[in-house]
């Protein structure tokens, strides 16, 4: 927990950028007051953001914790507060708590592995940010393979990002499909899991998974197939979230709390759960 | 008392013939004087089939969309419910299979003892049965024409006190409630989907009790459920049976 | 160094509360049992304002609802809700903390009281609590005529030192002062071992029918700890919003609705999460199960559903080992 | 202080009426907010309560005459259902000349004016409205 005073007060924040990534979803850059951070977060950990009057949600911090300025959340239009959300302009005030959740272990078990993210629709959003981490710490990783798809080329978040930056870095290779035909589209088609098979990764690496629930479920079996054990793939299980600090006895799988021993969990961890998620 | 046996050996006739699939009526519960509601579906447990005077619990709340035959075991007051839910088309007629079943009235238990007869029971006025299939002891219906008067008198009563005087009376009760819907999900008439009160707006909880009864009004069957489930003891009935006064009227 | 008991005759035992109500309010008595709601109200209540938010020119201000520290004193409390208050102080004392919570459990003075008898639907020795010795800042008892006061906290020993005028010293005199402890009524509550298997086990199917999911049980129970929390616009003035926090039951439909789905979508889910929290996680978690055997869910309940029953029927024991 | 009215007035008459008693200048106390709504049957009991909820001090619902309703029977429900409301509240303990049912056409701009009047002097007789507010469910109160 890099917050010690982790409550259920919020922080005053502010919306200082907008980014339009696909129809349906927005990526907003936001800071607390006096343009500082109130509070520092690792890789994969989530913040709670909350429009008094609304409601509050519980979202993946996307940008980078190395980057000092700003926090980034890549929201998707599902629900009564996103929609609000999306009706922001820029400098509209909202509020702000966290950082909750464990994060992805960036610090011990990844240092020095050939590192494998598979991310589906807006789950690269929570990966984005070990992504970024990677790369501000390029040498104490070894080769990074990123396998990212969606239903069509039109849902592919950070898609310049992508394709500009990171692309370009050393020993990276991105691999991008849609799930059908697509005119104009040069990349792979079909489903993430089917394409992972395509690829076939030497099973030594470290898988990171996040998405949605089926594309985890069949990305973790095609991975399993060849010879990944599970204590190598870390995946996030999202569950309702109303309190992030293990209290409100919501987001529970079985006797572990989705806020604070997860979101990310590692997939032997997962079968000692029951079938929840 | 013997509607337990009848209804136990009905049971098993009736499965045997296959009219029913499953059997919907009240099992012994872990502690004597607390039998509860319960789906038989396998012959050999009909034996546990249990009727007392502390079987509480309304039935007919249960068979709402219910989809293989069932046999349900109706008194007075759950058989007009049954009849109300009809009525909406929230239960197909076809696939229940309904036993009249006499009724001596049910008591209030608490801390395990059981106390007097239940409120809705000493005021009941209903001894017949709207719809039903066959019949058990239905002739020892003890209730005839004395209770009308006991049914409106509490509502007469504070009718005839000052206004003052009456909000004072739903205050201190309503300042008690802790809004745990048993009220609400026990009544038979009061099954939507999503209830409008399920807002997280607490404010909208003030007036939870007015408009979850103008809800029921003219469909309350005043089987008296929602004051029996209430922890906290408060005649919630007594609203529906002022909107039943005012109508009849 | 164990504290000296105290004694008085039964009918001062009223100046002994007047005493203390002149210091702080007090609430409760030592009644004839237990009461229909918890003292988790008093800790956790069921509606509090946990901040308040005002729009100044275009940045939110806000403002956390000051802690209650104002000391009271919660009287009668019986061996079960004590040791519930403890199960509590287990999940919202410790890291991290909730401030609320924290001060207003620091601001009471829990005085228990032991029970000479099992009340109808109590089951507190079936989960191994003695009725007799409950825990809490001060003990007191009744036996054979006298009225009996042991401070068990530095807390109890503040207290104690406002009544000393009024409460005489007894020379320890083993155990035959002790109150008694009522007869072993029920066997063990069963608790199932292993979670898999409870969690896949074939009854819940049948089990959660009769349960109309209202919620009652988890309010009525005195280690229920789950809340929600939801903002909306003050009446007065729209400008400012205030948030709240409230009691939630797992029962209720909207407990875990997501926008894109709901992983516990029918009532055999919730019903099921229900008493697996009780029985099974809180164990795993905390080393004991969180069911104190008060018998409030027994007794208010609309269907006369019960954890003793599930407990059995669970560890497919017969029902009615014992009815 | 002065006290908070809502009008519930129906989109064929009263809120014609309304605009009637406007064009001929007739006035009418300014406390009076009116909710357009198209029939006096389309007001839920909830709107009335939350009114009160949210500060009303009155309420009033107008509508068609008995027979004039452009849905023909609009206005029979709206007399069935607020008629139940209103003793149900007045069974409560609220006061019972907070609430009304009014029929006003669109011809009678005269008479809404003067019922209007009339009805805010009522209330303004009763002051703020403090028994709708304090109704709450304290959800849990301590034990007894």
């Amino acid at each position: 927990m890099c917050n010690p005073n982790l409550g259920l007060i919020p922080f005053p924040a502010r919306i200082i950028h907008i980014t339009e990534n696909t129809a349906d979803t927005k990526t907003f850059r936001v800071v607390g007051e006096d343009e500082k951070k109130p509070f520092a977060h690792m890789p994969g950990q989530c913040a709670m953001l909350s429009l008094p009057g609304v409601g509050e949600a519980m979202f993946s911090i996307s940008s980078a914790s190395t980057n000092e300025e700003f926090y980034e959340f890549s929201i998707k239009r599902v629900g009564k507060l996103t929609s609000e959300l999306h009706t922001l302009q820029v400098d509209s005030p909202i509020t702000l708590r966290g950082a909750y959740g464990r994060p992805f272990p960036v610090n011990d078990v990844l240092i020095g592995q050939d590192l494998l993210f598979i991310a589906g629709g807006i789950g690269l959003a929570p990966l984005r940010s070990v992504i970024r981490y990677v790369f501000d710490n390029r040498d104490k990783y070894g080769a990074v393979d990123i396998v990212y798809g969606a239903r069509s080329s039109a849902d592919l978040v950070f898609l310049e990002e992508i394709q500009n930056e990171w692309t370009a870095r050393p020993n990276t290779r991105v691999h991008l499909t849609i799930d059908r035909e697509e005119e104009g589209w040069s990349g792979n088609v079909g489903f993430v899991p089917t394409y992972i098979k395509q690829l076939s990764f030497n099973p030594s690496k470290i898988a990171l998974i996040c998405g949605p629930p089926v594309m985890i479920k069949y990305s973790l079996a095609t991975l399993i197939e060849m010879g990944f054990e599970k204590t190598q793939v870390y995946t996030t299980l999202e569950m309702r979230m109303k309190c992030g600090i293990g209290k409100c006895g919501r987001c529970n799988i079985g006797h572990k709390y989705a806020c604070i021993d997860g979101p990310v969990f590692r997939c032997d961890e997962i079968d000692e759960l029951p079938e929840e998620y | 008392m013997n509607e337990q046996e009848k209804m136990r050996t009905r049971a098993k006739e009736l499965h045997a013939a296959g009219i029913i699939k499953q059997v919907l009526a009240w099992e012994a519960g872990a502690f004597p004087s607390y039998p509860a509601p319960a789906f038989f579906t396998k012959p050999n447990a009909f034996e546990k089939i249990v009727y007392n005077e502390f079987c509480t619990a309304n039935l007919s709340k249960y068979v709402i969309n219910i989809t293989e035959k069932t046999l349900i075991f109706l008194r007075p007051c759950d058989a007009h419910s049954f009849a109300q839910l009809v009525k909406e088309n929230q239960v197909k007629r076809e696939n229940t299979y309904v036993i009249a079943v006499g009724c001596e009235g049910c008591v209030q238990v608490d801390e395990g003892e059981a106390r007097d007869l239940l409120e809705s029971c000493r005021t009941c006025t209903k001894t017949d049965y709207p719809l039903f299939d066959e019949e058990i002891n239905t002739q020892n219906n003890p209730r005839e024409s004395t209770n009308k008067a006991a049914r409106f008198a509490e509502v007469t009563r504070l009718d005839s006190e000052e206004n003052t005087a009456r909000y004072a009376f739903w205050q201190a009760h309503f300042s008690q409630c802790i809004r745990c819907n048993a009220c609400r999900n026990i009544c038979p008439t009061c099954h939507c989907k999503e209830c409008v009160m399920d807002s997280d707006h607490p404010l909208d909880g003030q007036f939870y009790h007015a408009i979850r009864a103008l809800h029921q009004d003219g469909r309350c069957t005043d089987c008296g459920q929602c004051s029996r489930v209430c922890p906290r003891g408060i005649p919630v009935h007594l609203l529906n049976r002022k909107l039943i006064y005012t109508s009849n009227k | 160094m164990q504290s000296p008991v105290y004694t008085c005759s039964l009918d001062n035992v009223t100046q002994l509360i007047n005493r203390i109500a002149e210091k702080m309010p007090v609430y409760g008595d030592f009644g004839s049992s237990k009461t229909t709601l918890s003292p988790k109200g008093f800790f956790l209540p069921a509606l509090e304002k946990l901040y308040e938010t005002a729009k100044i020119n275009d940045s939110y201000k806000i403002t956390p609802a000051p802690p209650e520290n104002a000391p009271f004193v919660l009287l009668g409390i019986r061996a079960c809700d004590a040791a519930a208050i403890e199960i509590l102080d287990g999940v919202y004392l410790n890291d991290p903390i909730d401030p609320q919570y924290k001060a207003r459990r620091h601001a009471s003075y829990i005085v228990t009281f032991a029970c000479e008898t099992m009340g109808a639907n109590c089951f507190c020795q079936s989960v191994n609590i003695n009725p007799a010795a409950p825990k809490g800042d001060v003990k007191a008892w009744v036996k054979n005529g006298t009225f009996f006061w042991l401070a068990q906290s530095e807390k109890g020993e503040r207290l104690t030192e406002l009544l000393l005028d009024l409460l005489e010293r007894t020379i320890p005199a083993g155990n035959d002062l002790l109150p008694v402890e009522p007869p072993d009524s029920a066997p063990a509550l069963p608790l199932p071992a292993d979670m898999l298997s409870a969690f896949n086990a074939p009854v819940w199917d049948n089990l959660h029918r009769a349960c109309i999911a209202c919620g009652t049980c988890t309010f009525l129970c005195p280690t229920c700890q789950c809340y929600d929390i939801s903002s909306h616009e003050c009446t007065e003035n729209s400008e400012k919003t205030h948030c709240t926090r409230q009691w939630d039951a797992c029962l209720y439909p909207g407990f875990t609705q997501m926008a894109h789905g709901n992983p516990r979508p029918s009532k055999k889910e919730r019903f099921r999460q229900r008493f697996m929290h009780k029985l099974v996680y809180h164990m795993q978690k905390y080393g004991t199960s969180a069911c104190v055997g008060c018998g409030r869910c027994v007794n208010k309940c609309p269907v006369n559903m019960n954890i003793v029953k599930v407990a059995h029927v669970l560890a497919q024991e017969e029902v009615n080992a014992y009815v | 202080m002065s006290v908070k009215i809502v009008a519930f007035c129906c989109n064929w008459c009263s809120y014609a009426g309304a605009d009637l008693a406007g064009t001929s200048r007739l006035n009418y106390p300014a406390q009076v907010k009116i909710i357009r709504v198209p029939c006096s049957c389309r007001v839920d009991v909830q709107f009335i309560l939350r009114a009160f909820v949210r500060g009303a001090d009155g309420v009033i619902v107008c509508g068609c005459h008995l027979g004039d309703c452009h849905y023909s029977t609009g206005n029979y429900h709206a007399e069935g259902r607020l008629t139940q409301l209103f003793s149900l509240l007045d069974f409560m303990g609220f006061e019972r000349e907070r609430v009304h049912l009014e029929w006003i056409s669109a011809a009678e701009g005269a008479k809404f004016a003067a019922t209007m009047d009339a009805f805010v002097t009522q209330v303004s007789a009763l002051g703020k409205n403090e028994r709708y507010r304090n109704m709450y469910t304290k959800a849990g109160a301590q034990n007894e």
